[in-house]
C-alpha cells in the first residue's frame, strides 16, 4: 500500500512537471525544461541529481509513469557562430562526474580519461567543422542511432553556452 | 567499543603462525563541518599482540589507516590451541581486546 | 628544535603512558616498546619523518624488501598494502604515502617472535610513491617503494 | 538568435496514455541467452574467466591480461571481511525469536537445508503470487515464522542473505527461466536491460556489453553482466546507498540501485516488479557460473597480486 502511494505520488509528480513543461510559457531562459530541471538541481555540486528531476525522463519502470514516456525526439541543429566561450568553465564542466562528465569516456587537453570513445587530447588540430562538433555534443543520435553518448541537448544535461564552453576548451589544444 | 576485534591465526607445517585481524573502527580523518569547524580524527593509535604475556608485535598507526582496518603478520615460535592477544588504543582513550585461538 | 620537539614527545609519552587501559598495561612489555609519536605522525614530508623517526640516518633502497601494492588502486580509501622481507633482525617496519597531508602511515614494531609480511590497507589521497623502510637491528635503513595510481571511477562510484 | 534557436529545439515530452510506447533500445537483446556462456556473443572473453582454472591457465599462457580480465581473481578468492560478515550472519541465523524457534529450526543447525537454494533466486514464491528475491524471501520467511519484521536493505535482513547465500558457495547458478512468470520476467527485465532511459539517455548496456567493458570508464573497467551475479550478496566497503543499514553488504538489487542512481537513471523500488525482473535477469545470465560468495568489490588484499604474477 505505501508502495502504491508512492508510486502514485511519484507518477503525479511526473506527471505535473510534463504537463507544466507543455502549458507554462514564461521562464528566465525561455525553455521550460532546462528552467524546470535547474530549479531543482543546480549540476557540478556535491547534490546527485534529485529523483524529481529524473521522473521527468524515461525511466526502468513498469509501474511508474516515467516508465512510459517516449524517449526524446532526435533534434538535428543548426550551429551559429562564432564561438565564443570561456575554456576553464568548459573544461570544469568536461571534467565533472555531476555536470558534463566527458572525460568518463574521453580524454581530453591535460586530462587522461576514459578509452571508450576517441581521445579528444589533441581534439584542436583536428578541425572538425563547429557545426558537427555542436550537433554531436547536442544530439549525437543524428550520426549514429546507438552511440553510447549522453543526448546533451535533448535532455537540457547542458545548456547552449555550456555545450559552447566546453567545444572552446576541447578545440583549444594545438 | 566491545566485540571489535574479529581475528584469524593459523599455524602452518613449518611452525609459524599467519594471523589476520580485522577491526571494527571508524578511523575518522580530521576534517571540517560546513560552518569551518574542526571535527577531530578519531583513529586507532597503537595496537598490540601478546603471546604467553610477551608482546610480540606493535602497531603504531596515523588517520591514513583505512576504516575499519585489517592487519596481518606473523608470528613465531607458537603452537596450535595456543592464545593470542590483541589490545588497541584509540587517540580518545578508548580500547579493545580479545583472544584468538591459533587452528 | 629538536630538543624541543623530543622534550615534547617525552610529555606526550607520559601522557599516553597514563591514558592506557589497565587491560593493555597488563601486558608485560618485553622490549622498549616505541609510544605514538606525534611529531612524526603530524609531519608533512617524508624528510621531516625520517628526522623524526631516524634521526636523519641515510636510507638505502633494497632488492631485499618487497612492497607489494595495486598498480591501480579501484578505490583510494582502501588500498591494500604488503611489506614482505627477506632481512634477518627486522626491528620495525615503516610505511610512507610522500604525497598524503600527512605523510607517516604506519610503523610496526617487530620481536624475535613475530615476522613479515605485514599486510593493511591504507588511504591515499591521490596517485604517489608508498614507500617501505625497513629497519634492522644493526641500526640500516632499508626501502622499497611502489607507485600507485588512484583512479577515479567514471560514474563516480 | 538564440532565442530561436531554443524555441526550434524545445521539445515537449509525449506522455501517451494508454497506447504502447515506442521505447528506445540498444542493439543486441535478441542475442542473449540465459546463460553464461552468452558472453560469447557480446565480450567474447568467457573463456579466459568460466573458471578459476581458466582464469589461471590463461595467465599462465600469457593470453590474459587487465585488458581482457575483469572478473579478475578477487571474485574468486574468498573475501576475509566478508567472512566476518558471513559470521555474523550465522549468529541471526541462530539467534531465538520471542516464539522460540530461530531460522535454524526449520533449515538445520547448519542450514543443512538451504545449500544451494540461493544459487536458484529469485523464484517465483506462490504464496506471494510473485517473482521474490533473495532478501524479500527472508522477509517473507522471518515474518511468517518468527513473528520478526525484517524489511529488505536493514542490518539482519542483509546479513541472513549474505549467510544463506554462502551455504550455495562454488554451487552454479542456475535460475530457471523455461516458463510461466519467471521467463515473463526474464524477457522483461532483458528489455528494460537494454532500454535507454534517465536524464544522459543510457541503458545498462550502454557500459556493460562489448566495446565497453575491454575499456576504461576512467579509471575503472566496466564489467560484462553475465556470471556477475554469481558473487552478489557482495562485501562492497566502504559504500553503501542513503538510508540504508546494510552492514556494507551489497545485494543485487544494491547494485543496480547504485549503478542507476550513478547514471542519472530514477533507481527503481527494491522488490518492484521492474526491478525484481531485472535482478531475474543478471541471474539468468549467470547460469552455469558458480556463486562465489562471500567476495568483495574492490581488492582489498595483495594475495591477489601473486597469483596474477605467476601461477
Amino acid at each position: 500500500m505505501k508502495t502504491a502511494m508512492r508510486y502514485l505520488l511519484l507518477g503525479t509528480l511526473a506527471l505535473t512537471a510534463v504537463l507544466s513543461a507543455s502549458v507554462l510559457a514564461q521562464s528566465s531562459s525561455g525553455d521550460e525544461k532546462l528552467d524546470k530541471i535547474r530549479a531543482k538541481w543546480k549540476p557540478g555540486g556535491a547534490e546527485m541529481i534529485p529523483q524529481d528531476v529524473l521522473t521527468m525522463f524515461p525511466c526502468h519502470s513498469e509501474e511508474l509513469p516515467c516508465g512510459k514516456i517516449a524517449p526524446p525526439p532526435v533534434e538535428k541543429v543548426t550551429f551559429k557562430g562564432p564561438l565564443e566561450g570561456d575554456a576553464k568553465r568548459g573544461e570544469a564542466i568536461a571534467i565533472n562526474v555531476r555536470y558534463g562528465n566527458c572525460v568518463a569516456c574521453h580524454s581530453l587537453p591535460g586530462h587522461e580519461g576514459g578509452t571508450i570513445g576517441p581521445s579528444l587530447s589533441d581534439y584542436g588540430k583536428r578541425g572538425m567543422p563547429l557545426d558537427y562538433i555542436y550537433q554531436r555534443i547536442w544530439d549525437v543520435r543524428v550520426f549514429n542511432p546507438n552511440a553510447f553518448m549522453p543526448i546533451y541537448g535533448p535532455n537540457r544535461v547542458l545548456t547552449d553556452q555550456e555545450i559552447r564552453d566546453v567545444m572552446v576548451f576541447i578545440t583549444s589544444s594545438k | 567499543m566491545a566485540n571489535s576485534i574479529r581475528g584469524r591465526a593459523e599455524i602452518n607445517a613449518d611452525g609459524v603462525t599467519h594471523i589476520r585481524l580485522l577491526i571494527n573502527h571508524p578511523m575518522a580523518l580530521e576534517r571540517r563541518d560546513a560552518g569551518g569547524q574542526v571535527i577531530a580524527a578519531h583513529f586507532i593509535e597503537e595496537i598490540k599482540a601478546s603471546h604467553n604475556n610477551e608482546v610480540v608485535f606493535q602497531g603504531l598507526w596515523g588517520q591514513a589507516v583505512s576504516q575499519n582496518p585489517y592487519l596481518s603478520f606473523q608470528l613465531l615460535g607458537a603452537k596450535k590451541g595456543d592464545r593470542v592477544t590483541i589490545g588497541w588504543r584509540d587517540n580518545k582513550g578508548e580500547s579493545d581486546n580479545a583472544e584468538v585461538t591459533i587452528s | 628544535m629538536q630538543t624541543h620537539r623530543r622534550s615534547v614527545l617525552r610529555a606526550l609519552a607520559g601522557l599516553l603512558f597514563v591514558r592506557l587501559p589497565a587491560s593493555l598495561a597488563l601486558l608485560a612489555p618485553l622490549r622498549a616498546l616505541a609510544a605514538w609519536p606525534k611529531a612524526a605522525f603530524d609531519a608533512s614530508s617524508s624528510a621531516d619523518v625520517l628526522d623524526q623517526l631516524f634521526k636523519g640516518k641515510t636510507v638505502q633502497s633494497s632488492d631485499a624488501v618487497q612492497l607489494e601494492a595495486p598498480d591501480i588502486a579501484e578505490n583510494g580509501s582502501v588500498v591494500p598494502v604488503t611489506v614482505q622481507t627477506s632481512l634477518k633482525g627486522v626491528k620495525t617496519v615503516t610505511v610512507l604515502a610522500e604525497q598524503n597531508p600527512r605523510v607517516l602511515v604506519a610503523q610496526y614494531s617487530l620481536s624475535a617472535r613475530s615476522a613479515a609480511p605485514v599486510s593493511f590497507r591504507l588511504r591515499l589521497g591521490k596517485t604517489q610513491d608508498v614507500v617501505a623502510i625497513v629497519e634492522t637491528e644493526d641500526g640500516k635503513l632499508h626501502k622499497a617503494s611502489k607507485n600507485v595510481k588512484v583512479s577515479l571511477g567514471g560514474c563516480g562510484g | 538568435m538564440k532565442g530561436a534557436l531554443l524555441a526550434a529545439m524545445l521539445c515537449v515530452v509525449p506522455v501517451l496514455a494508454g497506447a504502447q510506447v515506442q521505447h528506445d533500445y540498444l542493439p543486441g537483446r535478441e542475442k542473449v541467452v540465459p546463460h553464461v556462456s552468452g558472453d560469447e556473443q557480446f565480450s567474447n572473453t568467457y573463456r579466459y574467466w568460466k573458471d578459476a582454472d581458466a582464469v589461471r591457465k590463461s595467465k599462465a599462457a600469457g593470453l590474459q591480461s587487465r585488458d581482457v580480465n575483469f572478473k579478475d581473481f578477487r571474485w574468486l578468492e574468498k573475501s576475509f571481511d566478508g567472512e566476518a560478515k558471513v559470521d555474523m550472519g550465522r549468529e541471526v541465523f541462530h539467534r531465538k525469536a520471542k516464539n522460540g524457534k530461530s531460522c535454524a529450526s526449520c533449515h538445520g543447525e547448519n542450514g543443512e537445508k538451504l545449500k544451494g537454494v540461493y544459487a536458484k533466486l529469485p523464484k517465483y514464491n506462490a504464496k506471494a503470487g510473485r517473482v521474490v528475491t533473495g532478501p524479500t524471501q527472508v522477509k517473507l520467511c522471518a515474518k511468517a515464522n518468527l513473528d520478526e519484521d525484517w524489511p529488505e536493505n536493514t542490518k539482519n535482513n542483509s546479513l541472513l542473505d549474505l549467510y544463506v547465500a554462502s551455504l550455495s558457495d562454488g554451487v552454479p547458478v542456475a535460475v530457471d527461466v523455461s516458463k510461466g512468470p519467471m521467463k515473463e520476467a526474464f524477457e522483461k527485465g532483458r528489455d528494460l536491460y537494454f532500454r535507454r532511459t534517465g536524464h544522459f539517455h543510457f541503458a545498462c548496456a550502454s557500459c556493460h556489453t562489448g566495446v565497453a567493458t575491454t575499456s576504461f570508464l576512467r579509471g575503472q573497467r566496466p564489467s560484462t553482466f553475465f556470471g556477475d551475479a554469481a558473487q552478489y550478496p557482495i562485501y562492497h566497503f566502504p559504500y553503501r546507498l542513503p538510508g540504508d543499514d546494510v552492514e556494507d553488504i551489497f545485494t543485487l538489487q544494491h547494485q543496480i540501485r547504485s549503478c542507476q542512481m550513478l547514471s542519472r537513471m530514477l533507481p527503481g523500488e527494491e522488490g518492484s516488479p521492474s526491478m525484481t525482473a531485472i535482478e531475474v535477469f543478471l541471474k539468468a545470465t549467470s547460469n552455469g557460473y558458480p556463486m562465489s560468495i562471500p567476495t568483495q568489490q574492490y581488492n582489498m588484499s595483495t594475495d591477489y597480486l601473486k597469483k596474477e604474477a605467476g601461477n
